[in-house]
């Protein structure tokens, strides 16, 4: 099944750029341009900062920004979204305090790693893969009963298509005509597992078929087109026409995340030929022909991003180590069980091993087991 | 008051919660249009509609996963499990969402969801349909475990359940649906939806099914009432004076009540259905010889269902505790 | 997406017999015959067990004995078939004892109510939805990996494809280019479930998109059309092709199962307007406009059928109560722990209840839970 | 002899089966092509090839099951889960059939796959990557649980798993899979495919870790190491023998051992990393003042990980049993 590709950016020659689509002004495209080097500065620094040791493992997502950024910037801010650790800090978009998700790197909890997904209509980071996507449709199901017009969206990977929850979630979805839109990352990878043994598909879109539902492909490199895709998705999930499941389709260019060796298992060679399609520099140009951007806003917004980056790194290595009752906060929101006071009790009762232990640099390889 | 069957007086729960807040909304399989295999849902449909009692596809961690997600966005939803162990292609929603979603939110934004699965033998069901999971879960932090024996306790302590902002797997021993009835008063138990919550009490203290002062034998779900008749049967046969300890919640556990019964009684028997190795009766017994050995005249001893897969219905009741197990077992520990 | 539906056998009026498929010869046609009525006749007494409280709870089939016996003939010996508590008796065309099915509806374990799975290429009767699905595959992918010309077949039902196992199945038999037939009996209920409320797609067979696999819809009360399905769908797995999936729609005609009263939540009338098609009356038409079969033939059939239902079920009632030592029997194939020694000896040292406990006659009433 | 950490040993175990049995083949996610995450399956592919060493689709049912199926045709499936908790998608199929084949044909059809589990804390991993569900699978009916805790058990305990006709979940500890290494034997330990299976104790025996008359610390997986060492330090700071028992088999548990360690001593400590309630320690406490409590000087007592979520991991250090936690536990049994 041939499907056409959404793409809006071009590549400043041959490929021409398709016209700004209708509802995103020049504001919007300076905003969600503020957003692209947001993310992008936060997880080049969470690379710097896992490599010094300051964090431990973490999942790169540099190249899939626009997927991200494109993808909530169509959402209205009552929408709820769902991140798997991909999209790790998209909540700083929502609110969200880039030092509360280094400090969730750092192997922080409690107060310091956690923030509340009510609070920014974020889910938590989810780490089992597709499980968040039910999650979605919950939601999704809930606001169509109150009769609000909130829809709910939720990223996932190629990989995350193989499991059951992602057929069920679609399945619910699509019966309950819930307003979700399923936005897959199609990176070609999960971990060292390719694309084609993770499906026979030939597109993830077309999975949406057995469904009754539209799916459709985008080229993830381009945020605009991301942001269109998911918009009108959108449109119809308010228009109460149900799901959409959006392909977005792209390449990891970075390893899976910081303890992952790819070339173990594929041709980096290839790697380097999607790395010029990179989404940052695609709107970067994209901007400038429009005559949006010059160097000089382009300097400011990277300014602004990398001081904001850096004040929330400050933030995070400010952050003490939680103590040990942290163990026990939250876990029930209605109080706690007599089991916690004597758990804390008997470790009160024993001299605790270090105040801070760092996190230790993590050697670049598979070797440590750095999935996430 | 009313005379009401367990399920009788869950469907009341179910109705008061209803209506009393409109955040309760009920999602399994059949549950709607028949009111569920067991009846329990019935007359939801007809009363809340559609939009509230809903007759999903069938798939539990879609189940599960829905209504984690509805209850993030403030509804309170009761999922129906059909039968016991169906719940397990739901357990990676429960163990790793349902539970941790609090803690995951510095307990800001737990997963208000209540997972009713009726459970257990002795009904002469085919295979995969009389297990006792219970242990699994209540081994998951982060869940609540509890399970009502009478239909008293079957009202209000789903009442709490779902008025209780954290998760609670509410088991239902499906033995003791229609095995009898009592009166269950229509008044609610506490004030709903005023925000306080559910008395703690409700979803965390055993209850004590007989008084007794030479052995306890502390026990839940259907063999609480076969634990009572081998109670009875102790004092006529022998003059023995039973204590029988409805442990209600699976986690956490009533120690107090735990450690007064065996303090209290010097002997204790621990009764259940489920397999025995890592079952909540090792749980019982740890607690116990912890905590007040030097009270004790014997050591706490165990009546459980055996290490094999529930069999075949013909030979359930081999499997189940019977009476006269339990009188067996009573005999050992006082007899020791 | 309208897809044709295969339909062999017409109606004896307007609607014409195509042709008889290759490789369905006389013979093949009468033998298809015999199972269809021994699948029937096996069912009928069933029920009829049932309602006299000499087995449990039973889980009809009346109507569906085509997509069982015409798939399952279409199957080389050496292929593996496994059945949902649908099929329960399939299992019988296979060389199992009929008395070995009746005795595990009576709850008998151990030597009486199970069989070998490999004495029959033949899975155990799956009572979990859609569980069985990945072993199918998980066979077929063995077969293939040896070298040998073997496929599997796995039958479910409408309501099985929502869950998480079917979507996994198939994928990963596509992937894989498993040999496996994955064949669905859309009879439009999963108990009270009705097929809208389970999918959104038009058609079963349309879910086979996603997964870059054929789907065909066929009749499912036509046994020839559900051979032919299935031949070809097995011809295309030998051929390395991979997987199909097959959905025959129908109706259940009858009650879920000896515990549901469909009153409930269907209208019956719509329920007798598909009784006429089910396929025993329908292949006896067939047979005989084709001269296959006259009354003598088809009554030496049945009564042949009749005859060996009755020797089992005489059989099934001169077992006697398996003894205690059951519930240990076969958990390990390795041998007993010392637990099962203890629990033996436990049991033992108490009376037990009675000797032979009759099942008890189940009230025709959902209210005793009686979903299978 | 090679020096080899535990995940040489494993690599060791797979290689000798492999080569051994054409029938044992590999399944998991990432398993081939980069050897797995931990790289337990390193060298295989190369050396086996793509049809009997598999990268899968992500999912965990359609892993196990389809596992299940090879078996059914005569194969022996190793099924590598990346990390703990990543085997729920999976439950289902294990409970319901892998540990139910054998029993539903007459003992004729086991599923004889090996469910290898990285498990446990202790290497500063991301939320889900350190539980410890051990306890889960323990208390389901059919399987065979296991845990090595030494390189050498480690080669000998999965060359023995693959051979058993029964399915066994084997929980490799993840924090001793590269903190040291051990002399391993390259010879086999018995013969492989000869139809006589593995010798039975290498599934279901303890092994004596450090000998001690004093006071038994009675564990597995990670924290035998740290029970040894506190055995070590109780020597020399109180001039107490501690004998550190490594249950190695989860279930069924070693018995003998288990009594004959608890009476010899006359005072046991039990440690684990999972969450107490209804943890395997509660087990072995039930088990010995069941059978041996007349020998006690004092209750068996248990120092485990907290019935929370295992923490995120700048707090794992409080949540994992220490040597100072354990110190303090035995110190209370030796003093009480
Ligand atoms: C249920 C589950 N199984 C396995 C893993 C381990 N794991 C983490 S990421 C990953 C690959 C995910 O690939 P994909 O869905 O394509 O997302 P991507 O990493 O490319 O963003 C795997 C197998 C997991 N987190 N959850
Ligand atoms: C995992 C699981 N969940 C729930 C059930 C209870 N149950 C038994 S049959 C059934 C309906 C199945 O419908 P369908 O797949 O259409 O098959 P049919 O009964 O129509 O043959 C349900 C929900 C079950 N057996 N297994
Ligand atoms: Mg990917
Ligand atoms: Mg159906």
């Amino acid at each position: 099944m041939a499907m056409e590709i959404i793409r809006i950016i071009g590549n400043g020659s041959e490929v021409p750029d398709a016209p700004v689509p209708e509802g995103l002004g020049g504001k919007d495209l300076l905003e969600l341009y503020r957003w692209l080097i947001l993310l992008r500065t936060f997880d080049e620094r969470a690379v710097a900062l896992q490599r010094q040791g300051r964090i431990g493992t973490y999942a790169i997502y540099w190249g899939e920004e626009g997927t991200q950024a494109g993808a909530l910037y169509a959402c209205e801010e009552t929408d709820w979204v769902f991140p798997s650790y991909r999209q790790n800090s998209i909540g700083i978009l929502r609110g969200v305090n880039p030092a509360t998700i280094y400090a969730w790197w750092r192997g922080y909890g409690g107060k310091l790693g956690f923030y509340n997904p009510r609070d920014h209509r974020t889910g938590p980071i989810c780490v089992p893969i597709a499980t968040h996507l039910p999650h979605a449709v919950g939601v999704a199901w809930a606001a169509k009963q109150r009769g609000d017009s909130v829809a709910s969206l939720a990223w996932f990977g190629d990989g995350a298509t193989s499991e059951g929850d992602f057929h069920e979630a679609l399945n619910f979805a699509s019966v309950w005509k819930a307003p979700t839109v399923f936005f897959c990352v199609n990176n070609q990878w999960a971990i060292s597992t390719p694309y084609h043994k993770q499906t026979a598909s030939q597109t993830i879109a077309e999975k949406a078929s057995g469904y009754n539902m539209p799916g459709v492909r985008v080229d993830g490199f381009d945020p605009v087109a991301c942001w269109k895709a998911t918009r009108d998705a959108l449109d119809r999930a308010r228009a109460g026409e149900g799901p959409t499941l959006i392909e977005a389709y792209c390449y990891r260019i970075a390893p899976h995340g910081t303890a992952d060796d790819p070339r173990l298992y594929r041709d980096e060679s290839v790697t380097e030929r999607w790395r010029p399609l990179e989404p940052v520099n695609r709107m970067t140009g994209f901007l400038q022909r429009l005559g949006i951007l010059d160097e000089d806003k382009e300097a400011a917004i990277r300014a602004e991003a990398k001081e904001l980056i850096a004040a929330s790194v400050k933030e995070m290595e400010s952050y003490t180590q939680p103590g040990q009752e942290v163990l026990f906060d939250g876990v029930y929101a209605s109080g706690r069980p007599w089991t916690f006071d004597e758990g804390l009790e008997e470790l009160r009762s024993v001299e605790r091993a270090a105040e801070v232990r760092p996190v230790g640099p993590v050697p670049a390889s598979s070797e440590q087991g750095g999935d996430v | 008051m009313a005379s009401l069957t367990m399920v009788e007086a869950l469907n009341l729960a179910l109705h008061q919660a209803m209506e009393a807040d409109d955040r309760v909304v009920l999602l399994g399989e059949d549950v709607a249009q028949t009111g569920g295999v067991f009846r329990v849902t019935a007359g939801l449909l007809d009363r809340f509609g559609e939009s509230r009692i809903v007759d999903t596809p069938l798939a539990e961690a879609g189940i599960v996963g829905s209504a984690i997600g509805m209850s993030l966005y403030g509804l309170l939803p009761i999922v129906e499990i059909q039968f016991d162990v169906f719940v397990y292609p739901g357990f990676e929603q429960i163990v790793t969402h349902a539970a941790r979603y609090a803690w995951r939110s510095k307990g800001e934004s737990p997963a208000s969801i209540v997972i009713r699965i009726p459970y257990g033998g002795g009904v002469r069901a085919p295979e995969l349909h009389s297990d006792s999971p219970e242990a699994l879960f209540a081994h998951v932090p982060g869940l609540k475990v509890v399970c009502p024996t009478t239909p008293s306790d079957a009202r209000d302590m789903l009442l709490a359940a779902i008025e209780d902002p954290d998760p609670v797997v509410f088991m239902e021993p499906k033995r003791i649906y229609r095995a009898g009835r009592e009166e269950v008063s229509e008044e609610l138990p506490f004030e709903i939806g005023n925000g306080h919550g559910a008395p703690a009490e409700l979803l965390s203290t055993a209850r004590v099914a007989r008084e007794g002062t030479d052995l306890a034998i502390i026990t839940y779900g259907a063999t609480v009432p076969l634990s009572v008749q081998a109670a009875d049967e102790l004092a006529s046969d022998r003059g023995i004076q039973t204590k029988v300890l409805d442990l209600r919640s699976l986690y956490p556990f009533d120690i107090e009540a735990i450690c007064s019964a065996a303090s209290e009684c010097g002997r204790v028997l621990v009764v259940h259905e489920a397999p025995r190795h890592a079952g909540l009766g090792a749980e019982v017994s740890s607690l116990i010889h912890e905590r007040v050995m030097l009270d004790l005249h014997a050591p706490v001893m165990r009546v459980t269902g055996f290490d094999v897969p529930f069999p075949q219905f013909a030979n359930e009741d081999d499997y189940l505790p019977s009476v006269a197990r339990i009188k067996q077992g009573a005999n050992k520990v006082l007899d020791w």
